[in-house]
């Protein structure tokens, strides 16, 4: 579904993402650790266009969309949440999910209203359906991303860090909606620290080091994998 | 004939010397702080009448009047930026656009209503007639070639306070990566400042050199700004000696352009920019 | 159900004072006297290039020191076929819009090559590049411009009373399809995505809002009305001047002014800051210079202190817009009961009782 | 200097002492009540996963967030609402996460910002260049031309030129080869026996624990285990690391 092919992202000398390769099946849940630094929300931003390429070649359902704006992504089907917010703090949660499901999902105001709204329920978002999204705390906001990405009707949901600084329990009902997601069709790949809630969800993970990937697999055998303890825990001394 | 283009094309040189001193100042807040300073040309305005004024009300020789305001300009600048510009630096263009505009049309009016609408000059004891004859009809005012070298040594001046000094360095830091900057604990809203009141000094000079050359009134600014920012954006923002070559290229074509028809000179400049721009949009000398 | 706020009232009460504000200008002809009609042709005019300017800054992030030029163009154009095309006023008004939208297509492509703050001043070059050009134009009078044959002016009408009428009405006209079409613009899926760009550009981008193209549609779409304002101010002035015509202080400063007091980014804000211009030039007029001077700190002050301006102020206390761009969530009359997917929709958290 | 903190000796050698701090970005809250203490001469290393605080609790130190609830005191003087000049004038020098240096500057230029900036003392340029001899061939070299570690040299002379009291190190070894790692940690304890008090925040923890005299474990913004390295097993820092 979604194939990077020898991908660099270089900013001057640095080398964030270099010489990447990374391919993800339709129905995956691929989740993405690694330390600071390591270039995942470069990843990211590779991924949907919002930085080009210095080389290599992004294809998405078979063609390549290496040159394209993040915009006609998201068309294409590239839903993003980012891990810190960008609400549309002037506007209603509901036209923020509204925007989404118009411009990304490519339908008409009219048509896509009932689809706004279900989303925002979907996403636990509909007792502050009418608020403006400037008012909402850390957990709406982190529902809000969601709710964008998901109104656009992604194939492809990319997710950066939505379980950070959440508690236990509102990291569950998140993860909750993005199963639910899951369920509905939608691909997904997870950038994430809390450990505890990729594992429960992901299908596969990955480790990202220095711009590359360094371990894939199942999660228990990537968290059993002994480079991914060095890199998070350091060297075995 | 070709003497008569050849001595044209050197009074454009010549003039580009105070187009590039309009521009110097401009160009240091664009390299440095980031933005454009929509009220530049009104500041430069603004100062020249402080010199008509202190040499009409006193009569102070104009080179006296021009180093007593030196000192205010930089004053001038350093306060605008820290209590002013500041507080709306950082929060986007529009801002900063909306606030300096303010400030011009501030300028402008606060000037109409105190002097009037009228054009001034500040006498300048003969030096404005003083010529230099080169031969075969190449002559050169003295006043012309006096602003073309002191703007080639404020370049050369403001290139060795930003490389060779210890204010440059930090002026420079600050103009890298401003949290950076603030991470360490280097005051960068003081050093923002500082650097403003340079920008204030060469308004000062160029202020000085325009008020004694050409005509000027309360409304005169927009053209000054929209002359530095033509010169700036052809030389390569930021780039000092590129600003320089920008303020040359525009006086040349705007001399040539007043050898078709005197009503063509201002314009034969913008168009000149015009077609520059959009062949090269990253100027002459871009930095880096 | 949440309780309706205390300060509910407010916003039908804003919409009735519209209302009232509107069936003046309508009832403008019969209870006006000649220069109170003149003035509000001028507010018109004014209001329909503060909301184009609006557009611009407040939402598209083209924060343009140019638009004037369009004003001019309009202004010349409804000149040149008016008096030398022999059009008749109304077509000359149509063609002089048009005329500004086909020179808006290469003064987009310059100056869209400037990003952000140098867009300003490059919008300004190109302004003062065509006013120097239209000064060139022997047949409008050079730089010193041209006044128009009485023949054309007579065919609005003979008597002054009911030709100032006429222009009025021309302007209410323009006006009012300016204020309609743009409003029905942001009620669209391209105002939506442009409202999203004006808060959060990269957020917009990645919910899928074509930002070059809506950047495109505000910038082409302001220059026909622009131009349209420009045949109205030439209708009432009865001569083109470049710099009259093209005048920076008159179509830009006062513009950004307006916009910048009323709102900017929001569509009650260019209203408001029109009427309360007016109201300070009436009142402050004769003071001279100095009432720029109180509006360029205004503004200032607007900026330091809320940079949504007037109407930023007001909405804090008025629980609603006025004039509703907004989208609100169609009625459902029983929400969540089996419309939505199963065991995918979690129980609201504990909202907090209203009131 | 102005507002330099007054010497308040407390006795127990306490250099530092962070009392109750929480850290707050808008709605966000970073740390919850945290407190910590640094002796002078003494290695302090902070653990944790991305996200759990450490940087926030860094950046406090130097007064670089918005809003702070707590107290934070360098030898008995409060250094909470102090602005970041005058806390560095007193004698806390942050080595910041990626380095930050100042790319078009030269290599003598950068340390020299962080000569004047901070307070006198004994440390010089030779200083720097004793410990980073390759820091003297390029001094002249603007530092985006420099390679990753030299880079870092750079930033942590940088910090050490403002003689710092209180040094902080900020991920000193991400994106870093071994080698360079090394060398980096190697100065680390000839630095603490100059009496300075060190905090380093890193996410490798071995690296981190073994140059450590004493550490902190966070977690979601909240410490949730400190003691000397030689105290515990790895297993239960690795448990408290990842809070499973």
């Amino acid at each position: 579904m979604l194939e990077l092919v020898s991908v660099r992202r270089h900013f001057g000398p640095l080398k964030v993402i270099d010489d990447l390769d990374l391919s993800v099946a339709k129905g995956d849940v691929l989740g993405i650790l690694g330390p600071n630094g390591a270039g995942k929300t470069t990843l990211f931003n590779v991924i949907l266009g919002v930085h080009p390429v210095s080389a290599g070649h992004v294809r998405f359902e078979g063609r390549d969309i290496t040159r394209k704006r993040p915009w006609s992504r998201c068309q294409m089907g590239i839903g993003r949440t980012y891990q810190v917010p960008k609400p549309f703090s002037h506007m209603s949660v509901f036209e923020n999910v509204l925007v989404a499901a118009v411009s990304g999902g490519q339908g008409s105001i009219r048509a896509s209203r009932d689809w706004a709204v279900e989303v925002v329920e979907l996403t636990g978002l509909a007792h502050r359906m009418e608020r403006p999204a400037g008012e909402l705390s850390l957990l709406d906001l982190k529902r809000l991303e969601l709710a964008k990405a998901v109104a656009c009707r992604p194939k492809l949901l990319l997710l950066d860090e939505i379980a950070g600084g959440l508690t236990d329990m509102e990291c569950d009902e998140l993860l909750e909606i993005i199963r639910g997601v899951h369920r509905q069709g939608a691909t997904i790949v997870w950038i994430e620290h809390v450990i505890h809630a990729l594992r429960r969800a992901a299908t596969r993970l990955a480790v990202l080091y220095g711009g590359k990937i360094i371990s894939s697999g199942t999660p228990d055998a990537v968290l059993a994998d002994p480079r991914v303890r060095e890199v998070y825990l350091g060297v075995e001394a | 004939m070709f003497f008569s283009w050849a001595n044209q094309i050197l009074q454009g040189v010549l003039v580009g010397g105070l187009y590039a001193m309009f521009a110097m100042g401009l160009s240091l807040s664009v390299g440095i702080m980031r933005f454009v300073n929509i009220a530049h040309g009104d500041l430069i305005v603004l100062v020249s009448f402080l010199i008509l004024s202190l040499t009409q009300a006193f009569g102070l020789d104009p080179i006296l009047a021009v180093l007593i305001t030196l000192p205010l300009a930089f004053l001038g600048g350093y306060l605008l930026q820290r209590y002013l510009l500041q507080r709306v630096i950082g929060e986007g263009v529009l801002p900063i656009i909306l606030v300096t505009f303010g400030l011009s049309i501030i300028i402008q009016n606060g000037l109409l209503g105190t002097y009037g609408a009228d054009t001034r000059k500040v006498a300048g004891g003969g030096i404005e007639t003083a010529t230099l004859m080169l031969g075969k009809g190449i002559n050169v005012g003295v006043l012309p070639l006096a602003i073309f070298v002191t703007a080639m040594v404020m370049v050369a001046g403001l290139d060795l306070l930003l490389y060779r000094t210890r204010m440059g360095a930090r002026i420079r830091a600050v103009s890298d990566d401003v949290s950076s900057a603030n991470l360490v604990g280097l005051p960068s809203a003081h050093i923002y400042a500082i650097a403003m009141g340079i920008v204030g000094v060469t308004v000062a000079i160029s202020a000085g050199f325009m008020s004694v050359w050409t005509n000027f009134d309360p409304t005169s600014g927009p053209s000054r700004l929209i002359t530095a920012f033509e010169a700036v954006v052809l030389g390569g923002l930021g780039s000092l000696w590129g600003t320089l070559i920008g303020g040359i290229v525009l006086g040349v074509a705007q001399t040539l352009g007043a050898q078709f028809d005197a009503a063509w000179q201002v314009l034969a400049g913008h168009i000149v920019f015009l077609i520059i721009f959009m062949l090269r949009p990253q100027g002459l000398f871009p930095r880096n | 159900m949440p309780k309706a706020p205390f300060n509910a009232w407010l916003v039908p009460a804003g919409r009735l004072l519209l209302l009232l504000g509107l069936c003046f200008l309508i009832a403008g002809p019969w209870v006006c006297s000649i220069p109170q009609l003149q003035l509000l042709t001028q507010f018109l005019s004014l209001l329909v290039i503060a909301i184009m300017w609006n557009l611009l800054a407040g939402y598209a992030d083209i924060v343009s020191v140019g638009q004037h030029a369009f004003v001019g163009i309009g202004a010349y154009a409804f000149f040149g076929f008016a008096v030398f095309a022999g059009f008749s006023p109304y077509l000359a008004l149509l063609a002089g819009g048009a005329t500004a939208l086909v020179f808006a297509v290469p003064v987009m492509l310059i100056i869209f090559r400037l990003r952000a703050a140098y867009l300003a001043v490059g919008s300004w070059v190109v302004a003062e590049t065509l006013m120097l050009g239209a000064g060139k134009l022997t047949a409008f009078g050079g730089g010193s411009g041209v006044s128009m044959p009485v023949s054309v002016v007579r065919s609005l009408g003979v008597q002054p009373a009911l030709r100032y009428s006429h222009i009025y009405w021309l302007a209410l006209a323009v006006a009012a399809v300016a204020l309609a079409t743009t409003w029905l613009l942001m009620r669209s899926r391209i105002g939506l995505g442009l409202t999203a760009m004006r808060d959060n550009e990269e957020g917009a981008g990645s919910v899928g809002v074509n930002l070059i193209r809506s950047r495109i549609l505000c910038f082409l779409w302001t220059a026909p009305f622009l131009g349209l304002a420009g045949g109205i101010i030439t209708l009432q002035k009865l001569r083109v001047a470049p710099p009259a015509s093209f005048s920076i202080t008159d179509w830009t400063v006062y513009v950004i002014f307006i916009v910048v007091i009323g709102g900017i980014g929001s569509f009650e804000g260019p209203i408001i800051g029109t009427v309360v211009f007016f109201l300070i030039r009436q009142y402050l007029a004769e003071i001279g210079v100095w009432h720029f001077i109180i509006l360029g700190m205004l503004s200032i002050g607007v900026i330091m202190v809320e940079p949504r301006g007037l109407w930023g102020i007001l909405r804090r206390v008025v629980p609603g817009d006025l004039i509703p761009v907004s989208h609100r969530p169609p009625a459902r009359p029983l929400a969540g009961s089996d419309s939505a997917p199963s065991g995918t929709h979690l129980k609201e958290p504990h909202s907090t009782p209203a009131g | 200097m102005a507002g330099r903190p007054a010497v308040a000796p407390t006795g127990n050698g306490t250099l530092l002492a962070v009392e109750k701090l929480s850290v707050f970005y808008g709605q966000f809250r970073a740390l919850f009540g945290v407190d910590l203490e640094v002796r002078a001469g003494e290695i302090v290393s902070i653990i944790g996963a991305n996200g759990a605080g450490k940087s926030s609790l860094l950046k406090a130190i130097v007064g670089q967030v918005g809003r702070t609830e707590g107290r934070i005191l360098l030898e008995g003087a409060d250094l909470t609402a102090l602005p970041t000049a005058e806390i560095v004038g007193g004698g806390v020098a942050l080595v910041p996460e990626g380095r930050r240096l100042f790319p078009s500057l030269t290599v003598e230029e950068n340390l020299h910002i962080g000569w004047e900036v901070g307070r006198q003392g004994e440390i010089g340029f030779d200083e720097v260049y004793r410990y980073f001899p390759i820091l003297k061939e390029r001094r002249r070299q603007k530092t985006r031309e420099l390679s990753g570690g030299q880079q870092q040299m750079v930033a942590v002379g940088r910090a050490l030129l403002a003689n710092p009291r209180l040094l902080l190190c900020d991920e000193i070894s991400l994106g870093l080869a071994p080698v360079v790692i090394n060398e980096l940690y190697e100065i680390i304890p000839a630095i603490r026996d100059r009496g300075i008090g060190i905090v380093v925040v890193e996410q490798d923890i071995t690296r981190s624990l073994a140059v450590a005299d004493r550490f902190y474990c966070l977690l979601e913004g909240r410490v949730n285990l400190t003691g000397r390295p030689q105290d515990t097993t790895r297993e239960i820092v690795a448990q408290h690391y990842f809070g499973v």
